[in-house]
């Protein structure tokens, strides 16, 4: 087998229209300044795309980016970053996956894979050392995503493939790869209307060789014992997969109830990964090669499934106030097999409860009732009646459309993760300013605020700086590509923020952030890129790659119209108390936005200033 | 003049405006015998401390305030106003009154509706019967539908005559402040909502007196007013422009410019003000080839005074209207960019609106048309349309 | 929605206004009766008055104000700043206490009171046109030229109001105004 | 602009404008839930079949609306006596609104009887004043025949008692007609006599309104579209008096003012005129027409820039440009007496150009000169000479009215000028 060292720079790009391919060689400045994975795709997207361009059109890109620890047997390396235009948001999005298509993609040779145009009849894509195969896909077209798979991937390819509800144009229709989704911003929709059912990409034809096999064997290893000793990605995530988060965010206050009319409910509990553990008897059922292993399947009714993560317990659960994991695992496996993402079908399916029960629309749905969500999920693939139809475009488009915009739980078009920011002010910050919408994998300060409680939830202060930090940081991870539990690991589990006792710790991160900022380590991430593409990267660089990144992402979207009006909450989380808080909290957003701005560098509108895109070598559009 | 030979109009909403305007709401209220209002506003007024002078301007009246209600938030919500009816039965309340954003007038609105009509604001279709008093408070955040008989609460629009408010009140307490780019956006807004009035609509004098005054006074003091947001005279007489501008709209069919602004707004949240602005030149020049349409060109007298029209040959007229607005649109570069570009709004959203538009207008006119003023706009280039 | 959180407000009150406007109107209302009684051109206005006549000049909605009046035996008298127990005649109101203020600071002239709409007048109007007259004379006697020039349409030259009348006049009825005869 | 300072503006008239607008009549009822109108009118409009036109397009209606009662007794002078006549036979009948057809007597005695019908009150006394009257009032549609007095626009209400020789005015916006209807055919058939000096009232409205104190910028565009409609139809409707579109033309022209003039208040010209119809019963409009370039001249000094303004819907844009700032406002006077003498030519003499020359049908002239002291005594007190820019005392008064007695202009020299405030220097 042949070897590649660090990175193969290739970039595949195909016309779904005119069946030519290309080949595009990044350069090592462009290596430099966006990392791999996310920037890079960012970078690819932004160089080749006009702003204003119909996210279901033909002249949107789909980008398929492997990270440059992909390949090498570092720990959590099985993740891979697509990027594109969201139909559902209008602005970009990007999403990470742990599922095969990513590895068979790096090991055929390539470092991305660009998809633009739309093919004449429904295709799918057979991809190897040598490019890519059209074929058609009449036969698989209309079918299962998780059926579909099966029949045109083994276990020597990877797949990503759609099913009905991209086919059909659900906003939020995603990709699967293997077990694992391209989960967020309807990327399944831009493949549907390519007319692009599947891609599979065989690879194993290299073999991907870190240049300085010393630094990285040293570095991994760190990178391994970090992850077993910290509590996070050894025990909690691995014995109960995400959901062991449902507990804690039902005491703290913070799990969304009744479409974010609350944040606590009794028989919550009755839905954490600890109950689910017992009830279902879970097995791991996770990426490759990972060591956290939070995925889980267990046994529903005496079938084997998937056990619901976090978020869709949540948004498809709590938040509908529906108690029963047997019908939530049911309904996450419905969704699997359309392809559609949980967090927005959930929030769709609460938005039309509410809507439903204010005299809105007329509809059978009502919270804590099982009836009628399966035939409500359906529908809104399916499209039989106008409700139907409509619930496909997501939250804001109802609310635009029948009103109630005030409990349509969303920001830009993307609805709200199953974090409650009325409890955690900062994670109400990471809502309003996360690039793709109200998305939790931006930053994570919910971490800080409530899991770790180093930070008190309900101050102001503070928030914006490690907002701004962790957005950083987080593109870095999407970028260099790994998994962002290993945050975590890596940051929690450094020497000094180990050894630092947790009281003196929190004073710090409460009072002076800036600083505290300052002492994080997260050279792990810096080392595994730099032993692997054998480039030097100060670690002053690095961080500001991620910078680079993430404000590339704005650029883009203010070009797209994005500023201050759409950094913003939903009304309900701004303006009303709920009834578990008796204090009425609501999240004091203008407060930490304004400091954000300065913080970034960005005006008073939100737009990046010229002098910060100097500053980071973007190119203005004109 | 030619009169159009059927038309109707009507205004319930008196105006008071000036000095010490709010202090005439007792008497006011006392002419439909009323003592005891419900105050709605909302949380931009509660910040800018709108409340504390208006109850300020109550004192030694006999009035008692039933509550003050300050939560409203950008959108008036259903569940909202079904709370503020039980609030106002509660209390006793004799009369409404909104002060602020537009949120706050459609939430009183409705609130009226359910009281008077006896049943949930989604179950009323139409109106027939007068509402209880109703009293408006212009602020520097009160635009569009403040002034008008329409009433939009959860994308429920109703309209009917009974939806005026019975008085609206300017004080210059209230009017003035704010930043260059709300005077630009709320001027223009009015402006575009008074100019498409006496385009789209027939020739009316009774709404012409209202189109031509708004447009004179915003045209005589947007400059100065966003140069200087203190200023008393231009600030209440932009505020008097708003009121104008919303009767004249609701005695008039929707111009092009508006719905494609409100549209917009909808789906991308830029201000309607700011996109109506930039639009209404080119939906100008497009009624202007129209033969059973064209510019009045008494709007240029209203623009540019009484001197500068006489001089204008008759045959420029309507064209130096176009030209006039275009220049005054470009005045204000920080705030207003002068095409639809700058403003950055994704031309594929665009081009769905304007499928949508020729179903949601009286006058006639075709998806193709429609994208021709919006594609004019976009790069503000004259010769597209 | 709490109900209990959106409370009953009763708006507060202005002293410092109402202290002055009572003041003012009460040496007004005692100089009209004294003008009456000295002023020939206001004697006669008066006598044109019919014999009921009674004025009520206040503001609304609690005052101050003053009632001047004709007496059994014609004459005009100032009956006190309470309007009950009377039947008045001709009533003049002035909307609210700071309009009432901007009128009788001069900031705003009567007349421009008047197109202002600061005014509600009940009554007769000839009657009305006539105390109209009445007033702005008393107020030539009262205050100096410089501040009623900012309250009257046109300040009468010394062929209509000879300054020897004037400053006689204005002694005269300063001092029964304030001693009340 | 002038930005006025404070001011307060209402028009809740809901107009209806056009050849057909009785047609309307029905369903602007059904808008205000009534079905069993009373119809308020007098003999000289039934006499004419106005009435039957009113009452065949209320027929003609699918709609279930009764015309309960038609009066159509209503004198010239009406007073309270008359009002009550009529109250009670609007509750005898079981009428719930009134249609009032007609001219100034006819509305403001259908005002009255609103007044006390939907107060369900037997003394309209206790209704006198400002804001005496607390609620709506029952439905009032106002269609008027005379293009001049404006009544279908405005709040007031005269109403005399002839027992106790007062005149009682009620000022409420619920004497607000709740709908005008203008249509062309009630005023087709009104003769050129009739036709110029309603018109000029009218035009006088609109004068006044711009040029006086409480002018504000609605009424001023409402003046000044007035003006222009009439300077437009007046002479061509006296021409060709089948005119239906000049004839609508005049009658927006007088809601037009009738709007600017009640929330903007009239001047020294009403304040005469009032004077010179209570002593020598001269028509309204008559009056008006002789004395407006008057007004306009008297308060030069004040308003002479606003007088210069009214030019150009006087005398349309070429013209108003062709002429200098300072020379404006005397040619809007010129114009204005010109209009009077084309007026004069046109009805063949019937319509009167000053004081002297006014005869009623017998021919006696109608206003002695010795009366003119009378007159201007009565002026003192008329409520308009509060919104008059200058001062007007009983010389000043008596100065004016011998002026427009003669026929010549006044002679500047001889007013008393305050402090000038027009902005345009006025040659003379």
């Amino acid at each position: 087998m042949e070897e590649i060292k660090g990175t193969s720079n290739r970039v595949l790009e195909v016309d779904l229209r005119t069946q030519k391919t290309k080949i595009y060689k990044i350069t090592t400045e462009e290596r430099m300044q966006y990392i791999g994975g996310k920037g890079l795709g960012l970078k690819l997207f932004y160089d080749r795309v006009k702003p204003g361009i119909d996210p279901l059109g033909a002249d949107n890109i789909i980008a398929f980016m492997p990270g440059i620890i992909m390949g090498t047997s570092a720990p959590n390396s099985g993740r891979f970053d697509a990027v594109t235009k969201s139909p559902l948001t209008g602005i970009m999005t990007t999403s990470s996956c742990g599922g095969p298509f990513g590895i068979h993609l790096k090991t055929a040779g390539w470092d991305g894979l660009l998809i633009k145009g739309i093919a004449k009849e429904p295709t799918y894509l057979t991809l190897d050392k040598d490019g890519v195969k059209f074929h058609k896909a009449d036969k698989l077209w209309g079918k299962s995503a998780i059926i579909a798979q099966n029949e045109i991937s083994d276990n020597k390819s990877g797949a990503v493939v759609i099913g009905p509800a991209g086919e059909k144009g659900v906003r939020f229709a995603n990709i699967i790869s293997g077990e694992r989704f391209l989960g967020r911003g309807g990327m399944g929709a831009v493949f549907g209307s390519k007319n692009l059912k599947a891609i599979i990409a065989k690879g194993k034809f290299y073999k991907i060789v870190p240049v300085d096999q010393r630094g990285f064997d040293k570095i991994k290893k760190r990178a391994a014992k970090n992850i077993k000793t910290n509590y996070m990605t050894s025990d909690v995530y691995t014995k109960y997969g995400t959901n062991a988060n449902l507990n804690g965010s039902n005491a703290a206050n913070i799990l969304p109830i009744r479409n974010f009319k609350d944040g606590q409910h009794e028989d919550a509990y009755k839905l954490s990964g600890e109950a689910m553990s017992n009830k279902h008897s879970t097995k791991h059922h996770v990426c490759k090669p990972c060591s956290i292993l939070c995925g889980k399947k267990g046994t529903f009714d005496g079938e084997t499934l998937p056990v619901p993560e976090f978020e869709t317990i949540g948004l498809m659960g709590t938040n509908l106030e529906i108690f029963d994991s047997n019908y939530i695992a049911k309904w996450n496996w419905l969704c699997s097999n359309l392809a559609m993402d949980t967090i927005s079908t959930g929030a769709v399916l609460g938005w039309v409860m509410e809507a439903a029960e204010k005299g809105l629309i007329k509809s059978n749905l009502k919270f804590g009732s099982t009836e009628g969500v399966e035939d409500a999920i359906n529908d809104m693939v399916e499209g039989k009646t106008e409700l139907g139809r409509d619930m496909a475009k997501g939250t804001r488009f109802l609310s635009n459309k029948y009103g109630g915009k005030d409990f349509a739980i969303q920001v830009k078009g993307l609805e709200m993760a199953a974090y409650e920011p009325r409890g955690a002010y900062g994670q109400g910050l990471n809502y309003a300013t996360a690039n793709r919408g109200a998305c939790h994998l931006s930053s994570y300060p919910i971490a800080l605020e409530i899991y770790f409680n180093l930070i008190n939830p309900y101050a102001t202060y503070g928030k914006a700086h490690f907002v701004k930090f962790q957005e950083d940081l987080t593109c870095l991870v999407n970028s260099v590509h790994t998994c962002q539990f290993t945050m975590f690991a890596y940051v929690f589990e450094s020497l000094l923020t180990k050894m630092t006792p947790k009281p003196i710790l929190s004073a710090l991160m409460t009072y002076l952030p800036a600083i505290a900022i300052k002492l994080i380590d997260y050279s792990v991430y810096q080392k595994l890129w730099q032993t692997i593409s054998g480039m030097k990267i100060s670690s002053a660089a690095f961080i500001k790659a991620g910078e680079r990144i993430h404000v590339l992402e704005r650029y883009m979207n203010t070009l797209e119209g994005i500023s201050k009006k759409d950094d913003t909450l939903p009304d309900r989380m701004l303006n009303e108390g709920r009834t578990s808080d008796p204090l009425q909290r609501v999240v004091p957003l203008e407060k930490m936005l304004n400091k954000y701005y300065k913080l970034r560098k960005f005006d008073e509108n939100g737009i990046p200033t010229d002098e910060l895109l100097k500053k980071l070598s973007i190119e203005k559009k004109a | 003049m030619k009169l159009t030979e059927q038309f109707k109009f009507f205004n319930q909403a008196k105006i008071i405006s000036g000095n010490k305007g709010l202090n005439n709401i007792p008497v006011e209220l006392d002419d439909y015998n009323a003592s005891k209002p419900l105050i709605i506003t909302d949380k931009k007024s509660v910040e800018k401390k709108f409340d504390k002078i208006f109850i300020k301007a109550l004192s030694d009246s006999n009035l008692i305030i039933g509550a003050l209600y300050g939560s409203v938030s950008n959108e008036a919500k259903i569940a909202e106003v079904r709370e503020l009816v039980d609030l106002y039965i509660a209390r006793g309340c004799d009369s409404i009154i909104a002060i602020g954003s537009e949120s706050s007038m459609n939430t009183a609105k409705a609130v009226n509706l359910m009281l008077c009509e006896k049943k949930d604001f989604l179950e009323i279709k139409d109106v027939n019967q007068n509402l209880k008093p109703l009293i408006g408070i212009l602020t520097i955040d009160s635009r569009d539908t403040f002034t008008t008989d329409i009433v939009t609460v959860d994308a429920r629009t109703l309209q009917s005559n009974y939806l005026f408010p019975n008085v609206v009140i300017i004080d210059p307490r209230m009017v003035k402040g704010g930043s260059e780019e709300s005077v630009v956006e709320r001027s223009l807004l009015a402006l575009t909502q008074s100019i498409e009035a006496g385009t789209y609509g027939v020739n009316n004098p009774m709404n012409d007196s209202y189109i031509y005054s708004a447009n004179q006074y915003i045209y005589e003091n947007i400059k100065v007013l966003s140069k200087n947001r203190q200023e008393t005279e231009a600030a209440v007489a932009i505020a008097n422009a708003v009121y104008m501008a919303g009767v004249a709209f609701s005695n008039a069919p929707t111009g092009i410019a508006y719905a494609l602004a409100k549209e917009i707004h909808k789906l991308t949240g830029e201000s309607i003000g700011k996109v109506a602005a930039i639009i209404l030149p080119h939906a100008l020049r497009w009624i202007n080839g129209k033969k059973d349409n064209g510019i009045k060109d008494k709007i240029l007298q209203s623009l540019i005074g009484i001197e500068g029209y006489a001089k204008t040959p008759s045959e420029k007229r309507s064209i130096m209207v176009i030209d006039e607005i275009e220049n005054l649109i470009k005045s204000f570069p920080k705030s207003l960019p002068s095409n639809l570009k700058d403003l950055k709004l994704q031309r594929y959203i665009l081009e769905n609106i304007a499928n949508i538009i020729p179903d949601k207008i009286e006058y006639k006119i075709t998806a193709k048309e429609c994208l021709a003023i919006i594609d004019a706009a976009w790069s503000s280039e004259k010769e597209k349309v | 929605m709490r109900i209990e959180n959106y409370p009953e407000i009763i708006p507060g009150k202005n002293p410092f206004k109402k202290i002055y406007l009572a003041i003012f109107l009460w040496i007004t209302g005692r100089a009209i009766q004294a003008a009456a009684r000295t002023d020939r051109v206001v004697k006669k206005e008066f006598e044109m008055l019919p014999d009921d006549f009674m004025l009520y000049l206040g503001v609304s909605p609690n005052g101050p104000g003053f009632v001047v009046g004709k007496d059994s035996n014609g004459k005009a008298k100032y009956m006190g700043a309470k309007l009950k127990g009377k039947s008045i005649t001709l009533k003049m109101i002035i909307k609210n206490i700071e309009a009432a203020f901007l009128v009788f600071t001069f900031q705003e002239s009567t007349a421009v009171g008047f197109a202002h709409d600061r005014f509600m007048v009940s009554g007769n109007l000839d009657e009305a046109c006539r105390i109209g007259r009445v007033l702005d004379i008393v107020e030539i006697y009262l205050l100096p030229k410089i501040i009623t020039k900012l309250a009257v349409k046109r300040y009468p030259n010394w062929k209509q109001m000879s300054p020897i009348r004037k400053h006689v006049g204005r002694v005269i009825i300063y001092t029964r105004a304030i001693l009340g005869f | 602009m002038d930005t006025q300072k404070y001011y307060e503006f209402c028009t809740r008239v809901k107009t209806i404008s056009g050849h057909n607008s009785l047609e309307e009549i029905p369903q602007a009822l059904m808008d205000l839930n009534a079905k069993s109108p009373m119809i308020i009118t007098d003999k000289g409009v039934s006499a004419v079949g106005l009435i039957q036109l009113v009452q065949d397009a209320i027929k003609k209606s699918k709609n279930k609306i009764e015309i309960k009662v038609i009066f159509d007794d209503v004198p010239a002078d009406s007073d309270i006596t008359t009002v009550n006549e009529i109250a009670k036979l609007y509750k005898e009948k079981g009428c719930d609104s009134i249609i009032t057809v007609g001219g100034g007597s006819p509305m403001d005695t259908a005002k009255g009887v609103n007044i006390l019908v939907s107060e369900d009150a037997d003394d309209l006394m206790q209704f006198t004043g400002a804001g005496a009257i607390k609620r709506r009032l029952n439905p009032l549609i106002a269609i008027p025949t005379t293009s001049g007095t404006g009544s279908e626009m405005t709040l007031v209400a005269v109403i005399a008692d002839h027992s106790k020789n007062k005149k009682m005015a009620f000022t409420s916006y619920f004497l607000l007609p709740d709908v005008a209807i203008l249509d062309s055919r009630m005023t087709l058939t009104l003769p050129d006599f009739l036709t110029a000096p309603t018109a000029m009232d009218a035009l006088t409205h609109a004068c006044e309104a711009y040029t006086c104190l409480a002018k504000n910028p609605l009424s001023d565009s409402a003046a000044l579209f007035a003006i222009e409609l009439i300077r437009d139809n007046l002479l061509n409707v006296i021409k060709k008096p089948k005119d239906a579109n000049g004839r609508l033309a005049l009658a927006n022209a007088s809601a037009l003012a009738g709007i600017a003039f009640s929330n903007s208040m009239v001047g020294m010209v009403h304040t005469i005129g009032h004077a010179i119809g209570g002593v020598c019963h001269v028509p309204h409009g008559v009056a008006m027409s002789i004395l407006l370039p008057y007004g306009l001249e008297y308060n030069l000094h004040k308003t002479g820039h606003l007088t210069g303004e009214l030019l150009l819907p006087l005398a349309g844009s070429e013209k108003f440009a062709a002429i200098p700032k300072e020379l404006r406002p005397l040619k809007s006077i010129e114009i204005i007496r010109q209009l009077n003498e084309d007026l004069h030519k046109a009805t063949g003499g019937r319509h009167s150009r000053f004081l002297s020359e006014v005869r009623n049908r017998e021919g006696t002239q109608m206003i002695p000169k010795d009366k003119i002291r009378d007159i201007a005594l009565t002026a003192q007190n008329d409520g308009s000479i509060f919104y008059n820019p200058e001062e007007l005392d009983l010389e000043d008064l008596i100065m004016v009215i011998e002026a427009a007695w003669e026929g010549v202009p006044i002679d500047r020299k001889k007013i008393k000028m305050s402090k000038e405030t027009s902005k345009v220097k006025i040659k003379i």
